[in-house]
């Protein structure tokens, strides 16, 4: 099987979607002749044409505003927010329409329709083009939220995410854009929206983590594993639903769980995994539910001494690991 | 398209209708029997001018909550309107999820409405992208209050419609008030025209109490829209007789005079008027009409009074489309 | 000393702070003639003026941006959101400006304001005239986050919000405006933020709660109390940032902890909670930490039945009091 | 005002300055020694048409990331700018947390600035609400790209502005470009000042290379919203002659041909052919000027390469004005 990039596997399942059906179409800023300031869409626009990869005004609530009109119309509109950071301004669109269209008109209007956004520091972007935004929407019923953590999950889960019936918000982490690759098929599969994947098995403590942080996570587990520690890690994936079996099993088994994520530490995602297993599995658990998440400031710094403070990295994962084996 | 004598008197009846309707409205929250009303009352002429001008039911329309006269010509009928007042089981739109005039009529192309002012014109737009895209050649009416247009949403919706020339008629309402502020203290300029104008569409301001009037100008719109001649921002020039509200108290920022003068030319005795000099109605005619609407009503009233609420676990669903029963 | 209702005590902080800082400006829809939807303005336009009592365009986006603006100029805004429901298209000032000029600037500029909104179901307000948005901002480092339950606290920290070199963002449970009474002293007095406020104490479990859900966890504790459940209960007051040292101190004690919220459950400010004393309360705790919260919808149903299988109550805290009692 | 001889002198040796500094940033960047540049080249002459126009350190200033030219004009330094690009300590506008180009400059009114476009249009507005309610004769001057004013929140801003008749100068650098997309994208009108007419404003277009020009054309503005007739908007033509950064590929969606041409009729060359024809400038003037400049700048550069980058864990203040420690 051929090995691509993380940008490759999205943009293919793009291109095979848009192929597939011809009710999808690509809405966001430079997405056309410029295929995207990441080049998720390169070459779509000359194959598509203008109006089926379109080239929005510079205005995010818009371009999700707008996804919902085509999406009541019957199409499938995959919108593309810049960089996560931006879509800010769509947030009434997203919390007041898109995730409560369904409920509000008990079903007899549905958006099928799925918001992409790069997201996550690392890449010297500062305060604005580093954040992790996840835990605004995994507060939201009626939104589904993904976070893909390698190509063969990115390009499954977002055709996936553009064939559900619901608003899916596809968040993909850019650091891994061109750093990560693996195996993809060619052609067409899916990876189902929902369930987590216990990325290696371990039995001494259960790490949960997504996007970047999963590979972090990987890669402090093998050196654990080195050390002694055996440790379980579990790829999220699917942030919303939660995965609340595959979590509790991990969980029940280790006795041990630590929760990683970039995003900031108070009110983070991590929050509510703890919350759940504090709740579900107190009586298997050996030791406190750990979060190792960034710190609790705005964003990331743009000086790379700062940036490299805020952000977590396998080290720091590993040191987590050995204090939490050795609880 | 001749105007009819037939087509005359429908206009009258469903202005006619929707002015009980929403006086019935008004005694029932008198009588403790709902909690809640927000009135048409002095919008009707113009929002039946705009009913006519389109294709019922091949056209789109995009509402807003003041819209009961255009609602009705649309099909929606005195019980739907009463189970929604109230709250009951059977409410067409979202089986009683939502307050009072948040319409949504499927079946008619009507879409669903929330609250927060001007989301909806978002819509519009990306219904009208699907009309482009599908070579189609149908017609969104959207409409919403002036106070609504200073929204950033309601401006970057009318931008892009302009941009891609989409076929849109953007209907204004221009009531005097948002709440209680007037006019002056949404805009710099006139009329909600001149905005249409800088953005680049044709702006059009009319007398909102003359029905004809707003018919003939909602169909020249719906006529250049349909040819592909791109959107038209309609402003209908009415007047609200009543407070915001049943929560609202207009005492406090408006005189007593200046409600009852606009009573004195409001649009229903207007059309009334206007259609008895043409002979196009007689008094006895107007007199037969009455009482129909009131025997209409009557009944519906009690029927909706005799529907129970729905069980209150409905409320668990559908939250996503998997979920859905009723659709 | 006077008994008042919360939304006096509100209108009372306003007054004062008015009086006693030409700095501070009240910015809203209705704010000035109509003195607020809900009346906390009322007499203020007419006591301090046009523009000090100043009526906004229908933009939220603005009333934040402009208020960012103010500060930075040196005033003191307090902003309204009419109903919190409605405070999404000012989410992009709120993240991207209000919470994070201070961080960015290292310090050069802040932005000392106040953004108060009403909040909560309970009230026949619908999808979007009932809910809780707490949880999105208390993930937010750089904002302050209060919710006052009763008139002492809510003139207190108000006038400490208005005086707080940060922004604040003060949510106030809409349902207890009129219904909840109290007694404040006339004139100047102050409430920390910051510091819980353990309003029962008990030693068999901690309740910890804010808002309407306060009265109503103290009802429950009074009754638990009558069954021998000694139930000690803490208003949080101040969500963000969060008092752990009260909250820890609570469950060291009692060694249950239940966090009852209005707001839905998956991802709410409870997760928070939850996730503090599961990790640092792990070895205190005789019981798994248990959320009651809103059902995971997207918000609070209009329908009598469906609004009160949404909202919690007394009895239902009361049962889930007796069932981690007896655990 | 009298444009003396020295004036123009200063105006094109501020033009120059800004020129090489931005294409020794350009060079940095080549050499690695930098992650980021956004370019100003193209947009002098505009900018420092503005700057002086108005009087510097009183008015305010609410600037966007292209205005290079501008902040130097204001008195920030090219070490100022090295700093900031290479994220060193002491960087002034934000001890280097933030990217490049996101100035920030107390002592000279001038405000902060985030990445989301358009933001900083309502913090003007609101400036001028407070200089507005102290009764100053202040002016606020905020810059923006035409793509930026697509958003919803500059409409929102210049609309308030127009209502209120506040004293702000909104400037519409329009470069013709949003990364990739074309103006035509953007808006259907041909200029920007056709939409500030439909907001009731005046609007006016200026040849943005012609730096004289638009020094006349701000003179007039600020002189009309000192006096309190109000806000205008000045559009000022100018070409970006580089791509949009140095992450961008300008050759995906404009032919070099175009590129070219703009760079003949450049406002750097403009000027000086102007002033040598008026006798302000002799070839040896500017010869003398540019080795002046090429010493600052390499004397600048150098200073900030042996500058250190701050400790990492400053990034963890000031989250809180209480935490602030530079200020
Ligand atoms: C975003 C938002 N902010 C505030 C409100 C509260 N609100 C409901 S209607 C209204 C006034 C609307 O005025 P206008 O648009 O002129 O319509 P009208 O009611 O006069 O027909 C306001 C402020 C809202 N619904 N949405
Ligand atoms: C809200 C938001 N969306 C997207 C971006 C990404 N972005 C940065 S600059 C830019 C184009 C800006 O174009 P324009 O306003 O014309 O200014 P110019 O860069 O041409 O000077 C875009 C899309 C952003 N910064 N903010
Ligand atoms: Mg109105
Ligand atoms: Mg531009």
């Amino acid at each position: 099987m051929p090995e691509i990039t993380l940008i490759e596997a999205i943009r293919q399942a793009l291109d095979e979607e848009l192929a597939r059906d011809d009710r999808v179409l690509v809405i966001g800023e430079d997405v056309g002749k410029r295929g995207g300031v990441f080049r998720a869409t390169q070459g779509l626009y000359e194959k598509y044409g203008a109006l089926r990869v379109f080239d929005s005004p510079l205005a995010e609530a818009s371009i999700v505003g707008v996804g919902v009109g085509a999406a009541l119309y019957g199409l499938r509109p995959v919108c593309e927010i810049q960089f996560a950071d931006f879509i800010y301004p769509a947030f009434n669109q997203l919390i007041s329409e898109v995730a409560r269209m369904c409920y509000r008109t008990n079903g007899e209007w549905t958006v099928p329709m799925v918001i992409r956004a790069p997201y996550g520091g690392g890449v010297g972007g500062g305060l604005y083009h580093s954040q992790s935004v996840e835990a605004f929407f995994t507060h939201v019923p009626g939104l589904k939220v993904v976070i893909p953590s390698n190509p063969y999950d990115a390009k499954g889960l977002l055709k996936s995410a553009v064939r559900d019936p619901n608003p899916v918000l596809f968040f993909e982490p850019k650091k891994g854009y061109r750093l990560i690759r693996g195996e993809v098929p060619p052609g067409d599969y899916t990876v189902p929206i929902g369930p987590a994947q216990v990325s290696r098995e371990g039995h001494d403590l259960s790490l949960f983590a997504y996007g970047m942080m999963h590979h972090y996570a990987l890669e402090a587990a093998v050196q654990a594993a080195a050390e002694g520690i055996s440790v379980e890690v579990v790829d999220l994936r699917t942030l919303l639903p939660v995965d609340r079996e595959t979590i509790l099993a991990s969980v029940r088994k280790t006795g041990k769980a630590l929760i990683v994520h970039e995003d900031t530490l108070t009110g983070g995602y991590g929050a509510e995994i703890a919350a759940i297993i504090a709740s579900e599995a107190f009586t298997d658990l050996d030791a406190p539910v750990r979060r190792l998440c960034g710190p609790d400031v705005p964003a990331v710094p743009f000086s790379p001494s700062m940036q490299e403070w805020f952000m977590l990295n396998p080290e720091r994962i590993l040191r987590e690991i050995r204090s939490l084996a050795a609880y | 398209m001749e105007v009819t004598a037939e087509i005359k008197r429908e206009m009258f009846w469903t202005m006619l209708l929707a002015r009980r309707l929403d006086e019935r409205a008004w005694m029932l929250h008198r009588q403790g029997k709902i909690t809640f009303h927000v009135s048409g009352i002095g919008h009707e002429a113009a929002q039946v001018g705009a009913a006519f001008a389109i294709r019922r039911g091949y056209d789109w329309v995009v509402p807003y909550y003041r819209d009961l006269a255009l609602m009705l010509a649309l099909g929606y009928t005195p019980l739907d309107f009463f189970l929604g007042l109230m709250g009951r089981r059977g409410e067409p739109g979202s089986g009683a999820r939502q307050m009072p005039n948040h319409w949504s009529m499927r079946s008619m192309n009507v879409v669903s409405l929330s609250s927060p002012v001007s989301t909806q014109t978002l819509h519009a737009v990306g219904i009208a992208m699907g009309i482009k895209m599908r070579k189609e050649d149908k017609v969104v009416l959207t409409t919403v209050g002036e106070g609504g247009t200073s929204q950033g949403e309601w401006y970057e919706a009318v931008n892009w419609a302009a941009i891609h020339r989409l076929p849109v008629v953007f209907n204004v309402q221009n009531n005097q008030y948002a709440i209680s502020e007037p006019v002056s203290l949404q805009m710099a300029v006139n009329s909600v025209a001149e905005k249409a104008r800088g953005l680049g569409l044709p702006g059009v301001s009319v007398d909102g109490m003359d029905a004809f009037a707003c018919l003939t100008a909602f169909q020249k719109a719906v006529e250049d829209a349909r040819a592909g001649h791109g959107p038209v921002l309609i402003e209908t020039c009415v007047y609200r007789i009543t407070p915001h509200s049943s929560d609202d108290d207009d005492r406090t920022y408006r005189s007593r005079e200046e409600v009852e003068a606009h009573k004195k030319d409001d649009g229903l005795l207007r059309t009334r008027n206007t259609l008895e000099r043409e002979g196009v109605l007689t008094p006895q005619a107007v007199d037969a009409m009455e009482e129909r609407a009131r025997q209409i009503i009557d009944e519906a009233a009690a029927q909706a009074e005799a529907t129970p609420y729905p069980p209150g676990e409905e409320g668990a669903f559908p939250v996503y489309a998997e979920e859905v029963r009723h659709a």
